[in-house]
């Protein structure tokens, strides 16, 4: 059998603006896509706090997908911007912690976009089942993981993050 | 000094032998240097995409693979990613490949699992096909050209012919556009021709199809020569071999195909261009195509030596009515 | 843990219950849930019919709920309805929480185990937040009764009309001199050929005189701030260089100005007019404009032939571009399309070939008061076409260009096509892909043409080319189609050709939508709230769309929208003030650090800094609610409501069933 | 049911409408053909310089292969009267690669030797087998091959073409062939046993 049996978990995180009416749409169209993705609304991709997704991630799921609207078209005007360069950034500090960077992915999903958002989810979940189960905290990273759960929020990215966010801003 | 490598094309050595030697002269003076690609292959023109789709690619990979191979090598400092072609179907099958390769990954993985066979691969994207036209506008200039012209062609009065395979399907956008494109008039003017409004410029020559439906040939070559005769064209300037030999050695038989006596020559745009330079006719393969362009040159006093013109094994014969002529049906019917 | 969660899971019909085992999930709640104060989970048919929400209403009175979770549609459908629920029931609405298992699950999966097991998750993700979600309050602002009206053709006079008629102050801001738009332009309106000029002129004279509408031509936007209820707005008038207050309009100045201009705005390019001009005699206001590129004074100093003539002295070349401030409640955007540049199109032989006309040249050509008096004529100006191609399709349905359907060319090609046959005799040729004539009325109109003897040939035009190929084909222009229902290549010689040409968005919607705070489509037209049922509202509250600024439409559905705008205007204005949903940020003083790194985060300027406290401070009434600057505050000092960082977090743990007593 | 000739069994034909044509056709196109994108609007029929001599539009023949009318799309001259100009490439308002398709078509037509007119195909084929056997086209080789089987009475009209062509130094009488014809063999060896599936 060369069937892959691990079913991954990811958590999405999408705007109340393009991509969760994406969501919506694809729904409403009754597009098959794959049912491993849990989704989170937010008002915006730029409320995305680098530390759900570390939370997500420490807390069992193998993915993060984060959606917004395309670049140009934020309900916030540029606010999609910034996540996109939280993203950037965020995927330097999975690196240096060790975590695969492709296990977060951004797309842009319009609210017309219900049949990407769709392919896209069902695309992520196969590169995630590719990368197999997050193994982080089940060895010796545990410790980071700890240091996550049990502060407020993460002490990773607060270290970092007056620098991180400045270039956030930029 | 302007570096890139060179896929100069089979009909370069043969057919179009005027073409290289024109070219040949143009490059000295423009300050460039072609580096062949080394045991280059034919490009399959439009032929192997027809028969099998898998070997048609490799075949034209295998040349982008080999340049790669050359890329660094051009010169000490640098290197080039260009390749250059003369030929318009080669450029597009060059390119064409180079595009797909890269649009459908499934060919790219396929044509490169080929390519291993013959201990190659080539990455999509790592070279950038180029027509020659394209290089002599963009890179060398209208204005670096116009300071080589020792002898304007004031009053020459040319059609420009782009023909169809160079501005289209234009993958990477390099034409001002698809329909009535400029450079080669831009190129034209900077030589000092009188160059003529050609809407017919990017027309088909028919391309093999003087090879396999001559009648449908025929029709297409007779139009581009009636509308540059129509528009008081002295001469056409060619960019590709293709073109150039559908129009120059079909002539003949399109004449007599639709019983009309066009004489339109048609010479290669470089071959202009040496003639601009000051080179003779000679040097420049001038005399070789076979509707003759002495009279045309004649008007801004080239004088083209006389050679012997090809002996017509059968006489004119413009008094009687020609017979009615075949059609494949019935030329088919006969042989059986 | 104090909180008493009812959990309600929707059958929708068999819209989720066909595929997910809403028993098992309302069970599940009942029993996994239990430790997070899930005390009652039900299922239901139809939750949101009124025995569901009274359902609802009855346990959090009988049982004392604090917290509902709705687990049924997406609460971009009914979060409304089971707020309002449970407000009736005395329970805060925002604590109530919407788990989407129908366009999430029920809808998108297969898998009846899958589904069922995912919406549980979801579930669990919707209990944990609604636990920590706050009770909050309406934010109430009220609202300026002016309106802003931007952009003066059909559809915002309309607006403007019906809002000045309801009592209430509109200023309709309009960039050329004269408002009036493209319509103003056109000879004939389809399908029942009413004179374009006759319909319009008197809209345009009422919306000059109206004493509620106050017409600001030759003006643009440059800067908008506020929301809802309360924008300010400015206004850049730019110089006419004639004095409003003394003008009357007489139009001695145009006669004795000695410079001539291509018109290439109102005459689309065919006709001229002089430097100091009012685009068309029935311009409103009529008070000309100088063209201050083309003025023999502005470019050598000399002439002002214009002020000498002038009767009462109205020229003043010293007047300067000047700044409006203005506060409105609402705004509605009708700013209208632009033509497609047909010379995109290069196989069509635009600009290149002389006897090819676009449709607003054709407007032009036809129009009794154009440049030739009503005559259609050839480029030469004097020869009457003996046959004519009218080319559908010019730029539109077309992935070269613009990929969507422009929607009124074929009813004006159609148009053109009884133009030509009435005025000209000619052959007509129309040239279509597909013939689209929905609505009332149009498809009649088809008929007639068809009567008349204009030939329709199905098919898209290759090319238009000059160069002949028989005796037949000189000096006519030849259109190259394939018949598509001859299957037959033809090649159609004509004297005339007429580019049915598409319409796009303005070249700077993107700005203004910019400027509004409202987004564009990927092809620049301006997004409305919902496709069906909210076309003129946008995400912006406060901000309306109508007209073709919203997508291609022709005149009776531009000044469909124009009324509807207004009616939603009217309707904010009579609320005299309005609910914002209490999504907002704000900052705890106390463990701001002053690093302003948020400071430069807002797009909306809510945020600023207090130097005399060296901390940062954001305006309720400015902040939108995003959460940008909530996710960037390094000390934790920015919260935001109704999406804390408590909620995100408690529903990430929830989806992952966190902490679950797990079979 | 219409009987069942060899050559539909051939074509694979085995029932009135083979509707995975548009798909098969598509896959084994070049590139990402977009060919179930076309509205049917004519402009490739229109464009086409040859259109006079093709037995079906192109268009017609993209109806025709949604059809799943196998045999008779095989059968068309249109792929064969292409000329590559890719007029109708560039025009396509929904980005059909037309002439792409068109080569797909006759790489199936000789597969299963559905064509009505075998001149194009042996043109093709004798070009190749030059290619395959030198590396380089050979046109004096080429032309005569092919006239002399396909054009028998036209060489007398061509031979003051070809005799001028030879006196001006125009045709080789000599192949001309690459160094590594070794290591070409080997890779359109390996290239003939591969295909394009998804």
């Amino acid at each position: 059998m060369t069937h892959n049996t691990f079913e991954p978990t990811i958590i999405g995180f999408t705007c109340n603006w393009c991509s969760y009416r994406a969501a919506d749409l694809a729904g409403t169209a009754r597009m098959k896509y794959a049912p491993n993705v849990r989704l989170i609304r937010m008002m915006c991709s730029g409320r995305l706090d680098p530390t759900f997704v570390l939370r997500a991630l420490s807390e069992g799921a193998d993915g993060v997908m984060i959606t917004g609207c395309h670049p140009g078209e934020c309900h916030y005007i540029e606010q999609n911007y910034k996540a996109l360069r939280r993203y950037l950034l965020l995927k330097r500090v999975l690196k240096g912690m060790g975590i695969e960077p492709e296990r977060v992915k951004l797309v842009w999903a319009s609210a017309a976009e219900g049949a990407k958002f769709a392919a896209e989810t069902t695309a992520f979940v196969e590169e995630i089942r590719k990368l197999g189960p997050l193994s982080w905290g089940k060895d010796e990273g545990g410790g980071m993981k700890d240091e996550i759960k049990n502060g407020d929020s993460s002490l990773t990215i607060h270290a970092e993050r007056s620098s991180f966010e400045k270039e956030v801003a930029a | 000094m302007n570096k890139y490598l060179l896929y100069p094309g089979c009909s370069m050595d043969s057919s179009a032998r005027a073409y290289l030697e024109s070219l040949n002269t143009i490059l000295e003076p423009l300050d460039l240097q072609l580096d062949e690609i080394e045991d280059w292959n034919c490009c399959g023109a439009t032929e192997y995409l027809g028969i099998n789709l898998i070997p048609a690619y490799s075949l034209i990979a295998r040349n982008l693979a080999l340049a790669t191979k050359q890329m660094d090598s051009v010169n000490g400092t640098g290197g080039t990613r260009t390749v250059i072609t003369p030929c318009s179907a080669c450029y597009l099958n060059l390119a064409k490949a180079d595009h797909y390769m890269q649009e459908r990954p499934a060919l790219g993985a396929k044509v490169n699992e080929a390519l291993s066979a013959g201990g190659l691969e080539y990455k999509p994207g790592t070279l950038d096909v180029r027509h020659l036209l394209d290089i002599l506008v963009y890179d060398i200039g209208l204005d670096a050209i116009k300071r080589k012209v020792t002898r304007p062609l004031n009053g020459l009065k040319v059609v420009p012919y782009m023909g169809c395979m160079l501005p289209r399907p234009d993958y990477k956008h390099r034409w001002s556009d698809h329909e009535h494109p400029t450079e080669l008039d831009d190129l034209l003017r900077a030589l000092g021709a009188d160059v003529i409004d050609y809407p017919l410029t990017t027309e088909c020559c028919g391309g093999h199809m003087t090879q396999i439906g001559p009648e449908t040939a025929f029709e297409l070559i007779r139009r581009l020569i009636a509308g540059a005769h129509e528009r008081g064209a002295y001469l056409m300037a060619a960019v590709c071999p293709m073109c150039q030999l559908n129009i120059d050695a079909y002539q003949l038989e399109t004449n007599r195909f639709f019983h009309t006596h066009y004489h339109m020559p048609i010479l290669f745009f470089t071959q202009l261009m040496g003639l601009a330079f000051g080179r003779e006719p000679a040097e420049l393969g001038i005399g070789a195509e076979l509707v003759s362009a002495r009279n045309a040159l004649a008007h801004i006093g080239v004088e083209v030596p006389v050679t012997q013109e090809p002996a017509t094994p059968r006489k004119k014969d413009e008094g009687l009515p020609m017979p009615r002529r075949w059609t494949r049906h019935e030329e088919k019917e006969a042989v059986k | 843990m104090t909180e008493r969660v009812g959990v309600y899971v929707c059958h929708c019909g068999s819209n989720i219950a066909g595929v997910v085992d809403v028993v098992d999930v309302a069970n599940w709640a009942a029993e996994k849930l239990g430790r997070r104060g899930v005390i009652i989970a039900r299922d239901y048919k139809f939750m949101c019919s009124s025995l569901g929400q009274e359902l609802i209403e009855k346990d959090i009175k009988e049982l004392g709920l604090t917290r509902i979770v709705v687990a049924a549609c997406s609460p971009h459908l009914h979060e409304k309805t089971f707020r309002i629920a449970a407000k009736n029931a005395g329970l805060n609405p925002y604590l109530v929480e919407l788990a989407s298992i129908r366009e999430q699950v029920s809808w998108v999966h297969t898998d009846k185990a899958v589904a069922t097991a995912k919406a549980k998750a979801v579930v669990s993700g919707a209990v944990s937040r609604v636990i920590e979600n706050q009770a909050l309050e309406e934010i109430k602002v009220p609202i300026n009764p002016n309106t802003l009206i931007v952009g003066g053709g059909i559809a915002g006079i309309q607006a403007a009309l019906e809002i000045a008629n309801a009592g209430f102050h509109v200023y309709l801001v309009e960039r050329e001199p004269s408002i009036g738009g493209h319509m103003s332009q056109f000879d004939k309106t389809f399908p029942t050929l009413d004179c374009s000029a006759c319909i319009l002129t008197p809209r345009m004279v009422e919306a000059g005189t109206h004493p509620n509408i106050t017409l600001l031509t030759w003006s643009e936007v440059t800067k908008v701030t506020g929301y809802v209820g309360n924008f300010n707005v400015t206004i850049k008038k730019k110089a006419r260089f004639v004095n409003e207050e003394l003008c009357t309009g007489c139009g001695i100045c145009q006669e004795k100005c000695p410079k001539k201009v291509i018109d290439e705005v109102y005459e689309a390019g065919l006709g001229y007019r002089k430097a100091v001009y009012t685009p068309f005699a029935q311009a409103v206001p009529n008070f000309p404009v100088m063209d201050k590129e083309n003025c023999t004074y502005f470019i050598k100093g000399t002439c002002k032939a214009c002020e000498k003539f002038c009767p009462t002295g109205a020229i003043d070349f010293k007047q300067e571009d000047q700044l409006i401030n203005l506060d409105v409640g609402n705004v509605i955007l009708a700013t209208g399309y632009d033509l497609f540049d047909a010379r995109r199109v290069r196989n069509d032989g635009y600009g290149r070939l002389p006897n090819v006309f676009t449709s607003l040249e054709f407007e032009r050509l036809s129009n009794a008061a154009g440049p030739t008096n009503g005559n259609i004529v050839l480029r030469d100006g004097k020869s009457t076409p003996k046959s004519v191609g009218i080319i559908h399709c010019v730029g539109s349905r077309d992935r070269n260009f613009n990929n969507y359907c422009s929607v009124i060319c074929c009813m004006q090609g159609l148009k053109f096509a009884h133009l030509v046959h009435e005025r000209t005799g000619a052959t007509v040729y129309n040239f279509y892909i597909d013939m689209r004539t929905a609505y009332k009325a149009y498809d009649e109109f088809y008929q007639r043409v068809l009567e008349e003897g204009t030939l329709f040939v199905r098919g898209k035009v290759a090319e238009v080319t000059d160069a002949a190929r028989n005796e037949r084909e000189k000096g006519k222009l030849i259109i190259q189609v394939e018949d598509t229902l001859a299957s037959k290549q033809r090649r159609i010689p004509v004297d005339m050709v007429i580019l049915s040409s598409g319409l796009q968005p303005r070249r700077d919607s993107k700005d203004v939508g910019k400027l509004f705070g409202i987004s564009c489509s990927t092809d620049g037209w301006f997004t409305e709230k919902h496709p069906k049922l909210d076309p003129v509202a946008t995400m912006t509250e406060g901000i309306f769309i109508a007209g073709c600024a919203q997508g291609p439409k022709d005149i009776p559905s531009s000044v469909a929208q124009g009324a509807a705008a207004s009616a939603r205007v009217l309707d904010k204005i009579l609320q005299k003030e309005v609910a914002l949903e209490p999504v907002r940020a704000s900052v705890d003083k106390a463990t701001c650090s002053g690093c302003r790194i948020c400071n430069g985060l807002c797009p909306f300027n809510a945020i600023s800094f207090i130097e005399d406290d060296q901390v940062t401070e954001i305006n309720p009434a400015l902040c939108q609610g995003c959460g940008t600057c909530v996710a960037a505050c390094p000390a934790g000092a920015i919260s935001g409501t109704g999406f804390s960082n408590e909620q995100i977090i408690a529903q990430i743990d929830g989806l992952l069933m966190k902490n679950l007593e797990m079979v | 049911m219409p009987q069942m000739t060899d050559e539909r069994v051939r074509a694979g034909l085995n029932r009135e409408e083979d509707l995975s044509l548009l798909n098969e056709v598509s896959v084994k196109t070049a590139g990402v053909s977009h060919l179930e994108m076309c509205i049917q609007c004519g402009t490739c029929g229109g464009s086409c310089p040859a259109a006079m001599d093709m037995d079906h539009t192109p268009r017609m023949l993209f109806a025709m292969l949604r059809a799943g009318m196998r045999e008779e799309v095989l059968r068309s001259n249109t792929p064969w009267i292409c000329v590559s100009c890719y007029h109708c490439v560039v025009r396509c308002p929904q980005e059909v690669h037309i002439a792409d398709v068109m080569y797909t078509l006759k790489g199936m037509a000789i597969k299963v030797k559905l064509y009505s007119d075998s001149t194009a195909p042996h043109f093709s084929q004798t070009f190749v087998d030059m290619v395959e056997t030198y590396g380089r086209s050979f046109e004096l080789g080429l032309a005569s091959r092919h006239y002399l089987k396909h054009f028998p009475l036209r060489l007398p009209g061509i031979m003051p073409m070809g005799f001028g062509m030879l006196t001006k130094g125009r045709i080789d009488v000599a192949p001309r062939r690459i160094k590594q014809m070794k290591q070409l063999k080997a890779i359109l060896s390996r290239a003939k046993k591969l295909e394009l599936t998804s």
